[in-house]
């Protein structure tokens, strides 16, 4: 069974195993944690490091149109999954206030960039290519879901803050981590191949050791989450495993569709199923404060997150080299 | 012994998604001057939220301003009205200083 | 002008070893809501301490509740009784609050 | 009900570069204690600061002291004198404590 | 003379260097600091490191009956050496009282990773091997010793708290190096040496440098301690002195009794000598508040350890190999 | 026109990329910003390295009178520098007050880290030599200039709060940044390339990439200053744009004559250009506290700072180079 010979191999990696260890350890109540100021310098260097890394690919290979499709696919995506999800949140738990609702919907249409990350690790051991350019689609995907979100929730009547909406925009479009994607992957644009390697030894060669002991951190924030699990409605629980599985079978015929590599499709399918835990809740916080965070914040972190990183990547593979 | 004079502090709790927003505002109605300080971790009736988390949002920032009785109500009643709908803890007491002209 | 009310201001500074019992004994003596806020560095009769030391457990961390005076001295006394044994600093003041329902 | 004694506040926000001499003046003042507390950022008459600046000499830091009215005052004083020069906020206030005997 | 120049070899490392740098900038009341999340920070990736390493020798070498005799040796030895202490503290200095004295041997009977750490540097560059599993016995040593020091406290009649033991004995064992250790122990022996090596240049390559700032650190930190020496009765020093050698011999006899190579003998030695000034502490302000931290901070960190660092390590070496 | 291509060169590393971007993000406000305690580590980390390298390259090729020759000039020209500054204000901005004009002065003679860690791998990058204990110089020129300034004002009626001048001078004296460059350039002196070899992998393979990503720190908070520009007067704005290029044609004459190489009078040109934004700043809100902070941060971070290292940096090795 090749699909569970792949999900062990995604399993028994440092990486996830440090996850798994992060979240044991959160479970118990260890007092085990990493300081703020570290896990933020991690995201800062891992998304860094990703951003040159794409940059650089694309001076190699150049830009060719399914540069541009991929873009245009993934601001779409992250667009109109939002609305997809709130109706599945309504079918499923019809007790959810609308503001919570569009809120949820913004996250699950934004993406994750560690799981993006691990998804590009697990491509790699699995000796797979995937095409550059695809770090400039985790940047484009970050916000038009949080635009989708707020209109579904003006839509439904639960008013969204937008009095200071210039403010807003510009919070939402310019945002630490899409700035820092977009800039960096214009440095390795910029730079090439050479230019980077004068900076390999630390942006590349140490990466999957920081992105385990990041992992390590992600299980300990994601463990921290699960008491709050015990809060919302079993249909929520459900929706958080069912909506990544198939905005994934969305994403990944999106990327069939556009043309990309296995790999490429593969990349966008988890970025489909992956759901924002930082750039939408701010976003969230600003303009639905009438919206639960417990809710949002839970169901991205405590359930999603761990669903993709351990079950979601390896399966979600399967599904994408059976099409191809 | 020195004059003392009596002013307000006014402390705002608040999400640091916000603290841009209130900072603009206390600075639109004429703060003097104004202190920010980190907070680690916190409970209310929105539920936990701790600084360590990967959300930064969920934060809580304490922004400290020391200004006259008037202006400090007011301060306080325009930060009131801003955050009506989020989680926040706006705080007032009695406070001396020695400086009757820095507020 | 929006009307004020009276509540009590409860600040423990406490070994970081400790905080997690105060904060249950805070929750369960029925708190509504608390602030956990750092310190830097202290001395005392105890001796001196900083942050940046090795020992974390030296460390000192300041938890904020406001409350009703009733609960806020129920409170103080249940903190104080806790830490009898530690070298520990608990203050009560006055301070006023908008939401009369929130403490 | 516990007796409870009136204390005074001492809060001294002082440029982090003047924090030692600061804590020396207090020591040798015959302050009992004292916790320093970070700030993130702030402004005042002198400018905007903020801690995570290259140049940490501008941040500021929080020292608060608890002492009876008379050495409050006394150290209100002397800490007024040594940063008369400097971009500085004194304030004092009422508090309550369980122990007399620790401040 | 073999001795002097092994304590030559271990004294002029860029490592036992930077501690010196550290100490002296202390001394002088420079502004030096390193902050507190970077100091975390960098405890946990070198305990994230010897973990990984020490499961991965372990999944190479595989599991013989002296992983169990070294496992037991090294709890015995943690429970044992308190009451080792608590004479001997009796004996130098008899004024000091008994919740005092029953913490300070607490921190005896428990462990200092950085003094493991830098020990077993000091057998990498002196050419000597050592069996794996030997952090295993780091994570076993930290909190026996607690047991026992709290049960010298109640038996001398200083009641520890333990109202809430169950807390207590929970905050004790899952304490985050604990945690640490054990979790990526296990993570390195699940992934072996082809896992490990995914993750080589964050967790291997670049080690000895992050141990090197981490003692300038220790440094720092041991120079502000310093000043607590003052405070303390000399018949303390004299215990700070003479403790780790005494409990040297015990651990290196133990290890050449239960059949250690003589690099495993000798981080045996070398973690009984160590004394600990993280988890003990913690537990001492749980559960015997009374105790004085001024006392046990500055023997550990002040006394201690400076002397193992510097001395103690080549003399333990030199003593051990004696044996074999 | 070789010095256009230079400049390009020097532009197009990912280095100053990174301070551009770091730059840009400042400017359009973006939430983007690297924790305090990060910044702080990465320049410790930087200061570590290079005082290492430096003493390792004096530890291999000697001591000569050279070496004595440019610590002296360093310091003559650093306590020296100040008096040239405070003409060039009197005569560019007439009405900035004395305390102010001796503070900016005190900023120009003294030193900018950063900037002569840019210049040294822009010589690298270049294959231009330099000798290693330039490192030294740095850390002489880092306080005469804070006597300097002092004196300055004094002498202009701005009396500086010297009450307490023993104090002042151990903190000035003793500050991190010299204590470190020195603590770290005698181990390096001391253990020589073999003992260095041990650390390497930390201290030397990954230093461009942290440079990188403190330069990227820099530009937010260089950006973040450029407000404070509106509140300076043009005169002193083009003081921060003339003086180090008056400093660096000064420096690099220095260094010509006491016979440095090209590349140590460039980097001594460089130092002499630069202005210190840490140690500097701090002195002087301790003994000037009425010179304005707004003026000389500004002056030294938003303006000579991205000077030298985007303009200067290429102008002054192509200056020196035709000298030589
Ligand atoms: N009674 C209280 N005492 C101290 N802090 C409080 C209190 N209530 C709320 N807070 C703080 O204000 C935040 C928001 O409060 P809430 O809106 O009740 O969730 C909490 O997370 C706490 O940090
Ligand atoms: N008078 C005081 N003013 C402010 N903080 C104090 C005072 N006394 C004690 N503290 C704080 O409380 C901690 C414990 O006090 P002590 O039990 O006196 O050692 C000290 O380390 C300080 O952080
Ligand atoms: N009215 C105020 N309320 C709160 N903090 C203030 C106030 N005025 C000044 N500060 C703080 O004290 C510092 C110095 O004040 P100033 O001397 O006015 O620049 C400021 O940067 C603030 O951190
Ligand atoms: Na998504
Ligand atoms: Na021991
Ligand atoms: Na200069």
């Amino acid at each position: 069974m090749p699909f569970l010979d792949a999900a062990l191999t995604n399993l028994l990696t440092p990486m996830i195993l440090a996850f798994a260890l992060g979240v044991a350890a959160g479970l118990v109540r260890s007092d085990l944690s990493i300081p703020e100021a570290i896990g933020k310098a991690m995201a800062i260097y891992l998304m860094f490091a990703i951003g040159l890394k794409g940059g650089v690919a694309v001076n190699e290979q150049g830009i060719d149109s399914r540069l541009v499709l991929a873009l245009a696919a993934g601001g779409v995506i992250s667009f109109l999954l939002p609305f997809v999800a709130v109706a599945l949140i309504r079918l499923l738990s019809p007790a959810t206030d609308i503001a919570t609702r569009a809120a949820v919907a913004a996250h699950y249409g934004s993406i994750s960039v560690v799981t993006f990350l691990t998804a590009a690790e697990f491509l790699r051991l699995s000796g797979v290519a995937f095409e550059g350019f695809m770090v400039a689609v985790v940047a484009i995907m970050e916000t038009p879901a949080i635009v989708a979100g707020l209109w579904i929730a003006r839509r439904g009547g639960a008013n969204p803050s937008l009095a200071d909406s210039g403010a807003l925009f510009r919070e939402v479009f310019l945002n630490g981590s899409v700035v820092l994607l977009v800039g960096t992957f214009i440095i390795g644009w910029i730079v090439g191949p050479a230019g980077a390697s004068e900076v390999k030894a630390f942006f590349d060669t140490p990466f999957k050791g920081v992105l385990t002991l990041f992992l390590l951190d992600m299980g300990l924030l994601a463990a921290a989450r699960v008491r709050g699990v015990g809060g919302i409605s079993v249909g929520l629980v459900v929706f958080g495993l069912v909506m990544p599985a198939l905005n994934a079978v969305l994403g990944g015929l999106a990327g069939y569709a556009i043309g990309l590599s296995a790999g490429g499709a593969f990349l966008l399918a988890v970025l489909a199923a992956s759901a924002s835990y930082i750039a939408v809740p701010a976003a969230m916080r600003l303009a639905l404060p009438q919206a639960n965070p417990g809710v949002y914040i839970t169901l991205s972190l405590a359930i999603t997150f761990p669903f993709n990183v351990i079950v979601g990547i390896p399966l979600y593979l399967a599904g994408v080299q059976a099409l191809y | 012994m020195r004059q003392r004079y009596v002013k307000k502090r006014l402390e705002i709790i608040v999400e640091n998604a916000l603290v841009r927003r209130v900072l603009s505002l206390l600075q639109s109605e004429g703060a003097r001057g104004y202190t920010v300080l980190p907070a680690s971790s916190g409970a209310g009736d929105a539920g936990a939220w701790q600084r360590d988390d990967i959300t930064p949002a969920l934060g809580r920032t304490a922004i400290l301003v020391v200004a006259d009785e008037d202006q400090a109500l007011r301060l306080a009643e325009a930060a009131y009205d801003l955050l009506a709908d989020h989680a926040t803890m706006i705080l007032l007491s009695d406070v001396e200083v020695f400086r009757n002209d820095q507020y």
